[in-house]
């Protein structure tokens, strides 16, 4: 599904995020990115969905070589990919049920299906009261919600998550684990980044460790390996 | 912010319409003086009609020549008593003695070579002199210019003006947008996908923008039309006809105003959608 | 973004500059052929001198009289012969047997009163006829006030088209900064601690946006001045000169330019900072 | 230092986001605020520094009836409070440094103390290398701990933190969190409202539970309460 060779990316001011990281995530795995704040997880994440391109190396993504990706192609990448930002980008003059339409209109849905669809996902991240309101209106958690349905809605062929639950009570949190664990078994590959060493320890899966850009540790069924 | 860009626009092309009404009608009134300008040529006071009939036949068969028309002494006494007013009255006591020549009217099928065919008559038999206010004409012709290129050169900086301040807007408008654009591509949208709504937005803007202008237009050149007339008039001074001008004219803003909308906002949004 | 607005000012005060620049023209002309208007008085053929002299007198005790200059027939006639170019030499032959009239030429001190003037002169004895072109003066005088109404209502509305587009351009320009303002406060800054960089950028934008204008008035009247002078030389058409009027005007501007961006920024300002 | 007497806050798409609050902080009191996502915890600090006013009920912050604050005197109110923000709220064009020095250039603090005193803080949230940078070349986490430095840098008699940690690995929420407890012991009040079970169990303060607009518990050295 997604593999990485010899990939390093420096930012125009000179900060190295990620320093010759290869790894290989295969078709429906689960994976966590952990590690300290400012390691480079966002900026793995960013790679995937090509925000960001790498300054060395080679990525494939669902057997699109990013490299090689034209411009024009960039838009048929991102719909086979969810991303939950960590900032959740919502657009703020939309209400939450035009923010997860938003990604459905993108990809020409007939309209009923899309009421259907997003009703159906508002539902499951506990926002169906709340679809009429803006962004502006909402918590900071309800915020992290609507961009966990927009990313989840047109059923992606991967799902990336960057601190879906930074926001969130662990209640809440384990509701949309629950949601995450759900369509992973249905075969969607899951890369979710988190600073909850419960979540890590109590759902068990491949753990992927960054450390200063460096994957410093990659281990099935690992738990979240920071001291308290 | 919608508003204030529709009223951007109007204002501008309130500014364009009245210039583009001035340099017309100036470049209208121009062309007046140009049509106007006549060669007079005093015939001979020996000559016989024979000789007067031959020297027209003459004059007619110059290169360039449109119309020749024949103008008698007294004709030509009783044209100056008139054009003098009451002043004139005291002349027309030597009706019986009239001082002045017969005159062949000669005009010119293109103004500019007046002077070249007035040198050709004075060579031919009979003719005594031959008046076409030279200085004047020259003088007209070099005005005419002035207006011309001053016209032309008020136009294109008042289109580029409009189309700056259009433009001006629309970036505006986008940059203000800019994270929801970029928020777009980073779902999946294409870039038709988010252009579109541009697209129609500046044609809008920009049709919106011109309706004032129109409404302006007809309604202000009706007035200056139907009183400026009474007020002025001048020989040369005469304004274009409200119908079919004014129409024309609103046709030409509404066209601009979509044309310079659309294209604002198409140029704003290339910029943007590079994310 | 700064440079755009800098822009926008400065076309629309290049506009309003040019607008002032024709306005105030157009307004001297008028003013010039007002002053100009004057009355032909034509002395009966049998007056002798005595009379004329006592007729001076009268007139000039006329109430609003301004000046009275005595023309003799013979001097009528060589200006009449002038002013008609080449066409006037058949009538030269006429000095001997001069059919004209000697005359006073009278100015009022306000040109309005003109008519009533005229009416007074013509009751006068030893006076054959008054000759002051009572339509033509009439004509001048209601062109004059229009000319003046629709100057004045152009400077205006391009004044408030130059407000507009200023205070809208920064409007637009604090919208994007509205977060960043609303983050300030939240941090505890006061209203006058946010108000003061709007305000130096709003002179600044004013007075940077007015360099070109003013550069453009002296450079173009400077230009204009010295080349339509020599082109365009009828009576009444005559440019304010060069100095002091372009240094006036470019003043008037720079001054525009300035209390405007102060006006438009603190205006825009404040309906922020209610956060 | 702060109390609420029947406090309530509905907003004007009317959502209830308190409903009768009643209670009193202490100066140099420590207090967590817990509770779901969507509660009001975000609401009940909005009212103390005054960005929201309340519907109903009286408000009083270090001496000052916040129904009686005139308009202007409202930044003299911001200047005696940090905020650490959920959504961190830095300007988007200054630098870190200059984010932090923003706090204390209006109050006019001279530009050497500035210089001094900004470096210190900076060295306390772990970012004495990034003070050139602006916020969107920093990770989540580093963005949050710019927005506890602006907080805490003039010394306010109260820190209000929202969701300080919830961008931030384990370690980095413990040296937070070491800073925070460090103020509080010079007599600096503090309000955090977390979603941290692991810090709200092991550093015991006053806990405030908030559920739907309702004090549920208020006790002294509680827990967070909630199963995970
Ligand atoms: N757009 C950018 N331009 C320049 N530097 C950047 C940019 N984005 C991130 N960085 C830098 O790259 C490094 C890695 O950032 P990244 O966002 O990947 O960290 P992270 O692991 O996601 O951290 P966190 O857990 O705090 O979100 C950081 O040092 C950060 O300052
Ligand atoms: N500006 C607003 N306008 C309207 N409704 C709002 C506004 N802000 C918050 N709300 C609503 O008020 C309720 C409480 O929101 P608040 O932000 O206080 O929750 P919270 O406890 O901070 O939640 P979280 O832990 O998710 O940040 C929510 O239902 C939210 O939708
Ligand atoms: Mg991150
Ligand atoms: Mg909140």
């Amino acid at each position: 599904m997604i593999t990485m060779e010899n990939v390093s990316k420096t930012y125009s001011n000179g900060v190295t995020a990620l320093n010759d990281i290869s790894v290989h995530i295969d078709r429906g795995e689960f994976v966590y990115i952990v590690g300290p704040s400012g390691a480079g997880k966002s900026s793995f994440i960013r790679l995937i969905y090509r925000e960001a391109k790498p300054t060395k190396g080679k990525i494939i993504v669902s057997d699109r070589d990013l490299s090689k990706l034209k411009e024009r192609h960039i838009p048929y990448l991102r719909r086979d990919i969810g991303v939950v930002f960590q900032d959740f980008k919502l657009l703020q003059k939309l209400t939450v049920y035009e923010n997860v339409a938003f990604a459905l209109e993108v990809i020409e849905t007939p309209p009923r299906t899309i009421k259907r669809r997003v009703q159906e996902v508002l539902k499951l991240v506990g926002l169906e009261e709340k679809e009429k309101m803006i962004p502006s209106e909402l918590s900071g958690g309800e915020q992290q919600r609507v961009a966990i349905a927009r990313a989840i809605v047109n059923n992606p062929k991967v799902v990336i998550a960057d601190e879906p639950t930074g926001n969130l009570d662990p209640d809440t949190s384990w509701e949309i684990m629950k949601v995450l664990e759900d369509i992973n078994s249905k075969g969607t590959t899951i890369i979710m980044a988190t600073h909850s060493k419960h979540i890590v320890n109590t759902i068990k899966r491949r753990v992927i460790a960054i450390e200063d850009g460096v994957i410093v540790r990659d281990q099935q069924r690992g738990d979240y390996g920071y001291e308290i | 912010m919608t508003f204030a860009s529709i009223a951007a626009v109007t204002t501008t092309l309130i500014l364009v319409a009245v210039f583009l009404a001035l340099v017309l009608n100036l470049d209208q009134m121009a062309k007046n003086i140009e049509q106007d300008v006549q060669i007079s040529t005093l015939i001979d006071m020996t000559a016989d009609e024979d000789q007067i009939v031959e020297l027209g036949e003459e004059i007619e068969q110059i290169d360039g020549v449109a119309e020749v028309q024949f103008s008698s002494n007294d004709n030509e006494l009783s044209k100056l008593v008139e054009s003098m007013g009451d002043e004139g009255q005291a002349w027309s006591m030597f009706e019986q003695d009239n001082p002045l020549n017969h005159v062949y009217i000669v005009e010119a099928s293109i103004p500019e070579e007046t002077e070249v065919i007035a040198d050709q008559i004075e060579e031919l038999n009979n003719v005594e002199s031959v008046l076409y206010g030279k200085e004047v004409v020259e003088q007209l012709f070099q005005f005419n210019n002035y207006a011309r290129a001053i016209g032309l050169a008020l136009i294109i900086a008042l289109v580029f003006t409009a189309i700056f301040l259009i433009s001006n807007t629309i970036k505006i408008t986008i940059i203000a947008r800019s994270t929801e654009i970029g928020i777009q591509k980073l779902v999946g949208a294409t870039n038709s996908f988010i252009r579109w709504p541009f697209f129609v937005e500046g044609a809008l803007l920009g049709i919106l923008g011109s309706l004032a202008p129109v409404a302006v237009i007809l309604g202000g050149y009706y007035y200056i039309y139907n009183n400026f007339a009474n007020v002025v008039n001048f020989r040369f001074v005469e304004l274009l006809p409200f119908d079919p001008f004014a129409w024309q004219l609103s046709g030409m803003v509404l066209l601009i105003g979509a044309v310079i909308g659309v294209w604002g906002s198409v140029m704003s949004v290339r910029k943007f959608l590079k994310v």
